[in-house]
């Protein structure tokens, strides 16, 4: 069961690292660990009228950790902070709750359903997310 | 005491093994070990015949359970080889009884005092000594071997006149190297000062001799040496005890209270604030009990001949990079490592899938991960019921997360 | 949830009384309750089915492991009404709760800044505040009746502006008497103090609810609620909690730890260092479970009843003093008393002899014992398995005791 | 069975209360509590050639505590310390162990075999004996 979750599109995900990299001046950008096994992400971005125009992360963590960074990179582009809220929102629903999310902002945050039954790596998904939500908050705070 | 050792035999007395359906590779025992069935018994027998509070009442259910509870304490005395019954301190865990020794001792030290630990110290051996920091004592903390055995060498430099204390582990939770507790004593008498270890791993691999070892305070925790969760042991030299302040303050440790003022009780009971685990006491007793009854020679030569299977097997995997000595240093049956590129909570995941438990992470211990330039690792640690199914069925599943997760 | 409320019922549920030969009459359920059958069986269950460390791992006994900790604290958060579950801090005890509290907060005052207890605290809600005394924090010790109830109207000159926190007890395990937490928690808002309540001898009397009361920490006690012994429960608000220091250190709540310095986990995970009495928590949470299916309406009924014999019969008795307070204020099903010159341990000796558990002793208020002017009291609480036959066989125990010891 | 305790010798010697009372000008005293219900004993001794030779005693407790402490007042006047020590040590075995001592020093210390099975009164018993050998120790101390 557990190696469904590491289904090669997962990999995939994980290894393309979309979004990988520094940014040169970010607005805002936050620093977060895994306190379980010292993952850590930082999440840099850049803001034109609240929506987020450049994206660089940086990803030290498990496979899922880096699938999640991996697909933010791929959708953040474009967003507001309403819309990650939201596509972290559906994360942990279909994550945690017993029935899955009406509707998947981005469609392969499917992947990570197979993690489900497994709590304790809840927090490697959900790292990335909690991060950008940080950097877009700091660049609030620095605008 | 039986002679010999089986570990299918041993097995029977784990209720855990029998309650499975499915074979189940339990490789965690440094977190916690399974609970002998001597535990399940006494406690379920304690808390249905003789619960109560101890040491305040006179009706027969006090009786019994201060009877018990004060049993208990010779028993954990036989078991560790403590001069009296009265050295010994039941406590919430090992990092509770760490805690109150460095509370207590810290409060009396002065600024500039020093305490020397390893840089191979679990968190809950190295947190209560930086928090004295606060208050002026110096922390120092002995360098490795690239291996992460302490660097015993440095020692004498390390511990200087206005030392007080060398708080170690007695067992690395990470590299399972047995520490030379006779060079890290003999280098703290030479200043006087005392020495703590922190036994949390040792309790697990039978008896020991706490006044050969010649340390001053020894801890460790009864879910780790088969006992149940929420109870520990501090033992300490009646003298140094006798002479310590209390650390957690209120019912049961105390002589004469006025509002503003109170005097102590002699210890343990000092130390044992509020009703104490008292169950779970009673648990920890009746596995130590059983453990002496064991041969412990049948029982090492079996976990080194695991030991030895678990090294070298995984030694074999290409890409497998060992944590700790290889070099015949004195280790228990544990082993820390990284795979390749994997990270090992991928590793942990897959492992789990294929019915075998490790562990992944830190492991409470990120000084000594950063010694050796990692963030984490897998460790798979034996007890005496594991047997060689289990050390293949984990390099099997480590060959096939490889393959999962390429 | 199940209506009406039958004492015989109930007592199905408590193994102890099904596992007795003679009938016992058990009266000592302030030191400690006999436990529920939830317990026992959870307890076994867990550590059976799902024993492992929690937080540290991801095999799927710590996944269970970690689910049945984190579910316990949402069960308690439920039976006090909190708020979140992680307000929830699991601890040894009440007495541990109140010490993490009394250090972690005392740490961040200064000199001159004031706590308030009462004359009626168990030593356990004492002691912590005295040792900070010697950090020059001013302890203020608010004055009682004649009946041992607190005298609320000193409260007002007694919380001056310097004052940081009043600490009571919800219910005097002496005198039964209910405090007027509303008085109390009124007086501190005036200065912006905060109020911490010692719930050890309420809990047992059914759920609650911690932010109706309006205070901002509640300490209680699993052996004392029908549950196991070695946990305990502080709930705070988490706006507090989330600005207090840690208090005990070690593995698991911690973010980055270095050689000389760490940072700390959010609460409650901050103040929950090395492993916890996980098997515990799980074995409390099916006790509450358990109880909140209760018809607490019929229950109270009941002990009240049962208060009202207890405390007439007493009174009928010559020679006897009653110790609290007997003007309809509210109080728990428990009475301290004294019988002409006749010894507490006396007492409760030849009443052990009739099959009657009772407390001799100071029961850890020596204060509140030197406000009465006595030494030691003999003590009978009721739960809410006890019934008639258990007070009838009290007090036919007392008449026996005073000619046996004439 | 608790109530062969309290059989009627052991009430009447608890009554009788031997030795009690003050001494001008004592040698030795102590003074020691039963932390469990806040008995007292004080113990106020004379010497002469190491024996003791007048003795008072401030007794509060239970019914056992005070018939020993009068156990001592009828006994301990000629008594050395040895003396002292061997009947502490002769009830301490009565009181604890299986088999009774082979000889009692004094005769009534067979009033306390009862208590053997409540060992939670074995502590009321033996406070006298305790307080009386600090006393003893006091005076040595002090000489
Ligand atoms: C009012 C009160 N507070 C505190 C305590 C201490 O509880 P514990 O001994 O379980 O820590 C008790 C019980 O002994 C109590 O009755
Ligand atoms: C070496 C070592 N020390 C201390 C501890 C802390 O023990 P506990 O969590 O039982 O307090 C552990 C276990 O986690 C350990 O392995």
């Amino acid at each position: 069961m557990s190696d469904a979750l590491y289904q090669q599109a997962i990999k995939n995900l994980a290894r393309a690292a979309h979004g990988a990299g520094r940014l040169e001046i970010p607005d805002g950008s936050a620093l977060r660990d895994n306190p379980l096994c010292g993952d850590r992400v930082r999440m840099e971005i850049t803001r034109h009228d609240g929506m987020i125009s450049t994206l660089g992360h940086d990803t030290r963590g498990c496979l899922l950790c880096r699938a999640s960074a991996s697909l933010i990179g791929r959708h953040a582009i474009g967003q507001d902070q309403a819309g990650i809220q939201a596509a972290q929102q559906a994360l942990e629903q279909l994550l945690t709750q017993p029935d899955p999310p009406a509707a998947l902002p981005w469609p392969e945050l499917a992947l990570f359903v197979p993690a489900h039954p497994f709590p304790s790596r809840h927090g490697c998904v959900l790292l990335p997310f909690q991060t950008l939500l940080a950097a877009l908050k700091d660049s609030d705070d620095n605008a | 005491m039986k002679t010999g050792f089986d570990p299918r035999m041993v097995r029977q007395d784990f209720p855990f093994f029998s309650s499975r359906e499915q074979p189940y590779h339990y490789l965690d025992n440094a977190a916690t070990a399974q609970m002998h069935a001597a535990a399940f018994e006494a406690m379920h027998r304690h808390d249905l015949e003789n619960r109560a509070n101890v040491m305040r009442g006179n009706h027969r259910l006090a009786e019994r359970a201060t009877t018990a509870y004060e049993s208990a304490r010779q028993v954990v005395a036989r078991f560790i080889n403590a001069a009296h019954a009265s050295e010994i301190v039941f406590t919430g865990g090992t990092t509770a009884a760490i805690n109150l020794v460095a509370a207590s001792l810290g409060s009396q030290w002065k600024p500039g005092d020093e305490v020397v630990v390893s840089q191979a110290e679990h968190h809950s051996n190295l947190l209560p000594w930086q928090a004295l920091q606060a208050r002026g004592i110096v922390l120092r903390v002995l360098p490795l071997q690239v291996d992460g055995c302490l660097e015993t060498e440095a020692l004498a430099t390390l511990i200087g006149p206005r030392c007080k204390l060398v708080a170690v582990t007695h067992a690395s939770n990470v590299t399972g190297a047995v520490t030379d507790v006779a060079a890290v004593v003999a280098a703290a008498r030479q200043v006087g000062a005392w020495v703590l270890l922190d036994g949390a791993q040792r309790v697990q691999h039978g008896p020991l001799d706490v006044q050969a070892l010649g340390c001053d305070f020894y801890a460790f925790s009864g879910h780790k040496c088969f006992g149940p969760s929420g109870i520990g042991v501090l033992w300490g030299q009646a003298a140094w005890l006798d002479r310590m302040p209390p650390f957690l303050r209120g019912g049961g440790m105390v002589g004469r209270v006025e509002p503003d003022q109170a005097d102590w009780a002699p210890a343990p009971r000092r130390f044992e604030a509020g009703t104490p685990p008292i169950t779970q006491a009673v648990g920890l007793a009746a596995v130590l009990e059983a453990l002496m009854q064991w041969d412990w020679d049948a029982v090492h030569a079996h976990e080194a001949a695991l030991q030895q299977l678990l090294l070298q097997g995984l030694q074999a995997l290409p890409g497998l990079r060992l944590l700790g000595p290889v070099d015949g240093t004195a280790r228990l049956p544990l082993a820390s490592f990284s795979l390749a590129e994997l990270h090992p909570h991928d590793l942990c995941q897959v492992l789990d899938g294929q019915g075998v438990a490790v562990r992944g992470g830190h492991h409470c211990a990120q000084p000594l991960m950063a010694h050796f330039g990692v963030e984490a690792s897998v460790r798979a640690s034996l007890a005496c019921y594991n047997d060689r199914s289990d050390v293949d069925a984990l390099l099997a599943g480590l060959v096939h997360a490889r393959e999962v997760l390429a």
